[in-house]
């Protein structure tokens, strides 16, 4: 298994060098520059040259690329250009909150989704399949943004159930498990539809099975059949579609960072580009990027766990 | 798992007893993240208030104001001036103590501190000490400043405001870049933490020579998003959030309960400046068109009485030298029509403009694009993001600006960086003169030099009368700061002004 | 080793394991009502085995699943007739009864072993579930059952087997692990729906001696799904012949392939490949109707040579060449 | 379906699947409901009230009556006109984009998945470095450097959806290129052209419809996304995602700004899943009458 991990991660080496190249290339193409940011909009146009010199943006693309990819070869993201602090730092300061969302709402979207999936099939048609699949759209059509806000406006602000600032109390463990409750159940919707409609459409031809009648044939009671027999045989879908999800949900967070007060990755990636922060960019893109390389690598890992045809070496 | 909860049950009462025994002021700003609290370099709305609490000036703007006739004494004590207004001598505080283990605060780190300020290099305000001849230290405590022409508000460069604000030159030199993040000041609070994208944190300054605050720490949150910076104040995460400038915000936040809505000084001034050097706008009839196109007091109207008000000049209203009762065109649309059809165009001009995608900004212009239309002038936006937007307006690709500046309080800085020649983008020495506008150059520079307070004033007028004829900008409306507190807080002082765009968190404030 | 569960023979009554009794089933499409079955009935004793025989669409398959209670909800439904496995009235009761039958009283096996079996549970765990679930007994004392199973139904190597998946096992294999799982629990009846077709024709003949065999030590009353007539010769203690859900013919296997009487019969033995074939194949004319297709009176006569004006009426299954045990529903060749 | 589909009788099972669609009450209800957001939008300029455009003062976050159904805006506009004319705008941009990310995302899909070999292994790395790109990002940058225009918004959408399609038409066509029939056709002679898109494609079909109706909503709602932390169609142009970004802003004065637009997403949302879920009922042999 260390081989094939190790085998997969040295397989995404190119992949990373081209999504590296397509970010230089394109956060050079966008107009503007940092400097800006870090000379205020009353700066003389000289001293923003004599700026642009000192931060190397003066040099041509090529050198410049070359000495990216030499720093990032010895392993260094370096240092933001418009706070002048390592990179490597930042990423870590954020690195457990994107975590901790990601996972917390891919629980939620699970939890949510696959019951309804279930039920959905298992009612196909019926008045509780409908509500399924309608409510599981719901999540899909309000921009998370707005979502958001509805959250907080019911959870946070009338019933004060949970904090409208995620991260002001993150010392503490329980306070910081009761702040990620809104943030994963919105990003965590977003999922909802998807997993929902795999559910519900893996369960319908699971149901239909030869083994799903061989099961009843034995006298299981129906949710044992459901559960044990027809649901178990929809996991590889599932973990398809939550794997992808993965990958989508690092990026997708931004919104929610932003409407519940989250540090993390999306965030950051974003405050990067509108700073023109290339440096910074740059850093954050290939740890994104290297995140989704790792998340693939994980949903590779288990299929073999669900599906006992797969074999991973 | 019993001795998890317990754990868990100890660090909550750990962190219960702490957070009694602290008083935490927790501010809500409308920004993503901190731009620079390099006090040289702080330019941006969300900077400028956290630079206050961390530096000094020689003199201060006092709390709660933004008049340049509140300077009160502050890291210097008293001052002197020659007889022909050329030099002065400030007499420094004794026993200030810079932040942490950074020492005393002397003579040679104020000298140190107004030449970086000076130099284009370490500062964004660096013309603004174009006047200033030396700088030197007699003694530890009394700096001899001299100037190449009397200027009336030199007080306003030493105040606590932009290249005023005094750093530690040992921390400065030490720190280098780094000093941008952890800058190091004499004032009632000092960083102790940057979060990026999520907070700033700042405790009081034990040895703050006013005293010892009485808020133990402020936690400063960048909360981009309007809707929940509002709800996080409305459920009481917050104890001071900046407002929206909206009408309706103020409304809203007015009738909640435990809750102190402010409207204060400064004012943004919020104006259009027309590209001279792009056709159809080098046509001086097109631009009359759209002077004359625009309703200053529906765009007021659009952004409510209680926080805009409709412009009164091409400099914004209570600087020294403004002309509060300059002639500024009225709303007349037959009179555009007729102007456009006289300069060729019967059927209506279309203007390219590169507009950002900031809200407000864009909001504003929206109701500016609407005004116009109905005039048959057609303002085609280019949105583009908020950088993209100040580089290409910078490289003259812009037919219209849409720009929104408060500056220094004296109309010489808004003029000269507006509309003097030397500031027309493209040009090295070039700042945010869009309109490649020249045509008041002469006023504003004998202005700069004139000694004669009357005279001065009389220049500055001819200057904007000049500007307003040639249309080089029409202006809109200003745009007051809005802030709201909870009644336990208590600044120390009345809110009145604010020339650091936000409260001064003084050691006077207390929050119940 | 472990508690073997209480044989069936000790079972509460000493009747025909399984009576049918003038069986419907019908498959509902709106407010409409097709009869799939029609009024069928017959009973299976100890060690017995009846044969049910048809092309695909007969209503066979839904003969085995009606009696087995699997009848896919929503759809199809029995309206009429009764249904008593070991005693038990399994139309009347209640499901939850029901679900207790099934897989403990009576047991099933199906068609394609490649896809009854859930490919993601491991061998052991499926054939011992049953007897957990009836049983009560543990995980490890169904495992330990569950290998004495598939030692019976010789499945080589069965105990390092246990923890294998049905994708490692070939189909005779399976169709093996198929018959332990159906047996588990020692049921006193068995269903076999067509459980030798997609097998090769050399492991269809172990399958059916070991059934066979099975079914001697057991007592086990047999329902034999299939249209392979070759099987039911060698297996069928009687043959039922069912054309569009109603029985045709009814008769000891002798006395059928002695005397096939109903021309539906006849046609099915002439399309029935021999040894010694050189009459050749004669395949039945037509199609069988669809159900809203399907003619009143004798569903055959759309397709039957014999066909008379009486036929618009359904013939009544009645006595043929005057052997009560042999009967056929038709005009033209029952005893009048 | 277990039984190897021979060619010959695809005519006639299509022609099923059409007659049992059209019993499929779902699928019916959703054409329905897609068919007259089109028509709202198609019909905007009879059937707006007011001009979409037009500010109003005196009228700023009205809150719905009798005059304003669904209010008014923060510039006194009405809110029901701007959603009827935005519905052209992003029914377009998701109907343009999603189509474009499908028909390109398909055919490289196929082919790679058909050809195998170079083609295939460039085509896989190609996909994986799109995919390892947040795709929020991705179209935030790609309209951050085109331009903010209603094409390069289409063109970035697009350009996230396109990977997505490649890699579920590709293993599609590795699961179709291994049954019988594809061997069929091939000792049939016929082309690989037609083996791919006359009897390959038209098996994996539902299963892109239902994958698109999906991304169709996620192409409306990206527009409102991207609004909100970057750029979209410039204003005064009424779009459903602009709609709810300026609702955002104001969404504690007037909720209703951003709802009736995002209940507008959801219903085509749901027409769009009815007629996918339709379709996909209707060719699947096994679904109950």
């Amino acid at each position: 298994m260390l081989r094939f991990v190790i085998k997969r991660l040295l397989l995404a080496i190119p992949t990373l060098w081209a999504v590296l190249t397509t970010v230089f290339v394109l956060v050079r193409v966008v107009p503007g520059d940092p400097t800006i940011i870090i000379l205020g909009d009353q700066a003389s146009e000289a001293s923003r040259m004599e700026l642009r010199q000192r931060l190397g943006l003066g040099k041509s693309i090529l050198s410049q690329y070359f000495d990216f990819m030499g720093q990032i070869l010895h392993g260094d993201l370096g240092r933001s250009l418009a706070t002048n602090r390592p990179i490597v730092d930042d990423v870590l300061a954020v690195l457990p909150y994107t975590i901790e969302l990601t996972i917390a709402s891919l629980i939620v979207g699970t939890v949510i989704g696959i019951p309804l999936g279930v039920l959905a099939a298992e009612r196909r048609d019926g008045p509780a399949d409908w509500f399924a699949r309608i409510f599981s759209l719901a999540g899909v059509s309000f921009p998370a943004f707005v979502s958001g806000i509805l959250l907080l406006m019911v959870f946070s602000v009338q019933l004060r159930w949970f904090p409208v600032i995620s991260s002001a109390n993150a010392a503490d463990p329980l306070e910081r498990l009761r702040a990620l409750v809104l943030p994963s159940v919105n990003l965590g919707l977003l999922m909802v539809a998807y997993v929902t409609r795999v559910t519900r459409s893996g369960m319908l031809k699971a149901l239909g099975e030869d083994y799903v009648r061989t099961a009843r044939s034995k006298g299981l009671p129906y949710r044992i059949v459901v559960w044990r027999h027809a649901f178990r045989n929809v996991l590889v879908p599932i973990v398809t579609v939550v794997g992808l999800y993965l990958g989508v949900l690092i990026g997708n967070a931004v919104l929610t960072e932003i409407v519940f007060n989250r540090p993390g990755i999306g965030k950051l990636i974003v405050t990067a580009l509108n700073q023109r922060d290339y440096t910074l960019l740059q850093g954050l893109m290939v740890v994104s990027a290297f995140a989704i390389v790792v998340a693939n690598i994980l949903t590779d890992l288990t299929y073999g766990l669900v599906d006992p045809r797969v074999k991973t070496q | 798992m019993k001795r998890h909860i317990f754990a868990t049950a100890a660090i909550l009462l750990a962190s219960f007893a702490t957070a009694r025994a602290e008083t935490v002021l927790n501010i809500g700003m409308a920004a993503a993240d901190i731009g620079q609290i390099d006090p040289h370099r702080a330019t941006t709305t969300q900077d400028k208030p956290v630079v206050s609490w961390i530096f000094n000036g020689l003199v201060r703007f006092k709390p709660g104001s933004a008049s340049l006739e509140t300077l009160e004494p502050d890291l210097a004590t008293s001052w002197d001036k020659s007889a022909d207004g050329k030099t002065w001598i400030f007499h420094l505080r004794s026993g200030v103590k810079f932040h942490g283990d950074w020492g005393e605060m002397t003579a040679e780190d104020v000298v140190y501190s107004l030449k970086r300020a000076a130099d284009g290099k370490t500062s964004a305000f660096a013309p603004d000490y174009a006047v200033v001849e030396s700088i030197e230290a007699v003694d530890p405590v009394t700096v001899k400043i001299v100037l190449k022409k009397p200027i009336p508000a030199l007080l306003g460069l030493v105040a606590n405001y932009h290249g005023g604000n005094i750093v530690s030159k040992k921390a400065a030199e030490a720190l280098g870049a780094d000093f941008r993040t952890k800058p190091v000041g004499t004032g009632p609070f000092q960083i102790v933490e940057y979060k990026s994208n999520e907070s700033l944190t700042l405790i009081s300054n034990p040895n703050y020579f006013r005293g010892k605050p009485k808020i133990d720490k402020i936690v400063y949150r960048f909360i981009p998003a309007d809707a929940s910076r509002d709800l996080a104040f409305s459920s009481g995460e917050l104890d001071i959030v900046y407002g929206r400038q909206d009408q309706r915000w103020v409304e809203r936040f007015s009738k909640e309960p435990g809750t102190v809505v402010e409207v204060v000084k400064p004012s943004e001034l919020a104006t259009l400046y027309l590209n001279e050097g792009m056709k159809p706008l080098d046509d001086k009839r097109v631009r009359q068109a759209i002077a004359y196109a625009i309703d200053r007091p529906q765009i007021a109207g659009f952004k409510g009485a209680a926080t805009a008000v409709p412009a009164v000049s091409v400099v914004p209203t209570g600087y020294l030298g403004t002309d509060e009762k300059a002639k500024l065109f009225p709303n007349d649309i037959a009179k555009a029509k007729a102007l456009l059809t006289e300069a060729g165009y019967p059927n209506g001009v279309a203007i390219k403009v590169i507009q950002t995608s900031l809200p407000t900004m864009l909001n504003s212009m929206q109701i500016v694009q609407s005004q116009l239309k109905k005039a048959g002038i057609d303002l085609q936006f280019e949105v583009v993001d908020h950088q993209s937007f100040h580089s290409q307006i910078r490289k003259d690709l812009s037919g219209a600006v849409y720009y929104s500046a408060a500056r220094f309080p004296v109309a010489d800085v808004y003029l000269r960086q507006f509309f003097h020649s030397d500031s027309i983008v493209g040009k090295p020495t070039a700042v945010t003169n869009f309109s490649h506008c020249a045509v008041a150059d002469a006023e504003i520079d004998a202005a700069a030099i004139e000694g004669d307070a009357a005279k001065q004033k009389e220049l500055w007028k001819t200057a904007q009368a000049k500007i307003i004829e040639d249309v080089c900008a029409v202006p809109l409306f200003e745009q007051l700061q809005v802030w709201a507190r909870k009644t336990t807080v208590d600044y120390g002082y009345t809110f009145e002004g604010a020339i650091h765009l936000g409260p001064v968190i003084t050691e006077a404030t207390t929050k119940k | 080793m472990t508690a073997i569960p209480a044989p069936a023979a000790t079972a509460a009554t000493d009747g025909p394991p399984l009576i049918v009794e003038h069986l419907t089933t019908s498959i509902h499409v709106g407010s409409d009502r097709h009869d799939v079955v029609r009024d069928i009935s017959f009973s299976i004793g100890p060690r017995e085995t009846l044969a049910l025989v048809g092309e695909s669409g007969c209503g066979k398959s839904m003969t085995a699943l009606s009696v087995m209670g699997l009848l896919p909800a929503g759809v199809a439904s029995v309206t009429a007739g009764r249904i008593v496995v070991d005693g038990v009235d399994m139309t009347a009761a209640a499901e939850a009864k029901r679900e207790s039958m099934r897989g403990d009283r009576i047991g099933m096996i199906f068609q394609e072993p490649m896809t009854s079996l859930n490919p993601v549970l491991p061998i052991g765990f499926q054939v011992g579930e049953a007897l957990m679930q009836h049983h009560g007994l543990t995980r490890k004392q169904a495992r330990a059952r569950a290998c004495e199973l598939l030692e019976r139904v010789r499945v080589p190597a069965a105990a390092d087997r246990l923890d294998a998946y049905p994708h490692q096992f070939s189909g005779g294999m399976r169709q093996r692990v198929m018959i332990a799982l159906a047996l588990a629990c020692r049921p006193r009846v068995l269903i076999a729906d067509e459980p030798t077709t997609a097998l090769d024709v050399t492991i269809q003949a172990q399958v059916l001696a070991l059934l066979a065999d099975l079914q001697e030590k057991e007592g086990l009353a047999v329902l034999l799904i299939t249209h392979n007539l070759g099987v039911v010769a060698s297996v069928a203690d009687r043959v039922m012949v069912m054309y569009g859900g109603d029985v045709v013919e009814s008769a000891p296997v002798a006395a059928f392939f002695a005397r096939p009487t109903h021309p539906y019969s006849s046609a099915l033995l002439a399309a029935m490949p021999r040894i010694e074939g050189e009459g050749g194949l004669q395949p039945i004319p037509g199609q069988v109707p669809t159900l809203t297709e399907m003619p009143v009176g004798c569903r055959f006569q759309s397709r039957c040579p014999l066909r008379i004006d009486r036929c618009a009426l359904l013939p009544p299954l009645a006595a043929v060449g005057g052997d009560p045990d042999h009967r056929v529903r038709c005009w033209v060749r029952m005893d009048t | 379906m277990t039984a190897a589909a021979p060619p010959a009788p695809q005519p006639r099972r299509r022609l099923s699947v059409l007659g049992k669609a059209l019993r499929n009450v779902g699928l019916v209800l959703g054409a329905v409901i897609v068919v007259a957001m089109i028509a709202a939008a198609l019909g905007a300029p009879w059937i707006a009230p007011y001009d979409p455009d037009a500010q109003d003062v005196l009228l700023v976050l009205g809150t719905p009556d009798s005059v304003h159904w669904f209010g008014t805006d923060a510039f006194g506009r009405d809110v029901l006109s701007r959603v009827l004319w935005g519905a052209r705008v992003s029914l377009y941009v998701g109907f343009v984009a999603t189509a474009a990310g499908v028909v390109i995302g398909t055919v490289i899909g196929v082919i790679s998945g058909y050809y195998g070999g170079i083609v295939d292994r460039l085509v896989v790395a190609a996909t994986d470095v799109l995919l390892s790109f947040p795709q929020l990002i991705m179209g935030l940058l790609l309209v951050a450097v085109l331009g903010a225009s209603l094409t390069n918004l289409i063109i970035a959408i697009a350009v996230t959806a396109v990977p997505a399609f490649i890699r579920m038409a590709r293993g599609s066509t590795l699961a179709m290129r291994e049954r019988d029939f594809v061997d069929a056709c091939r000792s049939l002679g016929f082309s690989d052209f037609r083996i791919m898109f006359v009897h390959v494609l038209p098996n994996i079909l539902d299963e892109l419809v239902v994958m698109a109706s999906l991304w169709l909503a996620s192409a409306i709602r990206t527009e409102s996304t991207l609004a909100f932390i970057g750029l979209s169609v410039p204003p005064p142009t009424a779009t459903w995602g602009g709609i709810v970004r300026e609702g955002f802003d104001n969404l504690l004065d007037g909720p209703w700004l951003a709802l009736f637009p995002s209940l507008a997403i959801l219903a085509v949302m749901i027409g769009l899943n009815m007629i996918g879920d339709g379709l996909r009922d209707a060719s699947d042999p096994r679904a109950p009458q």
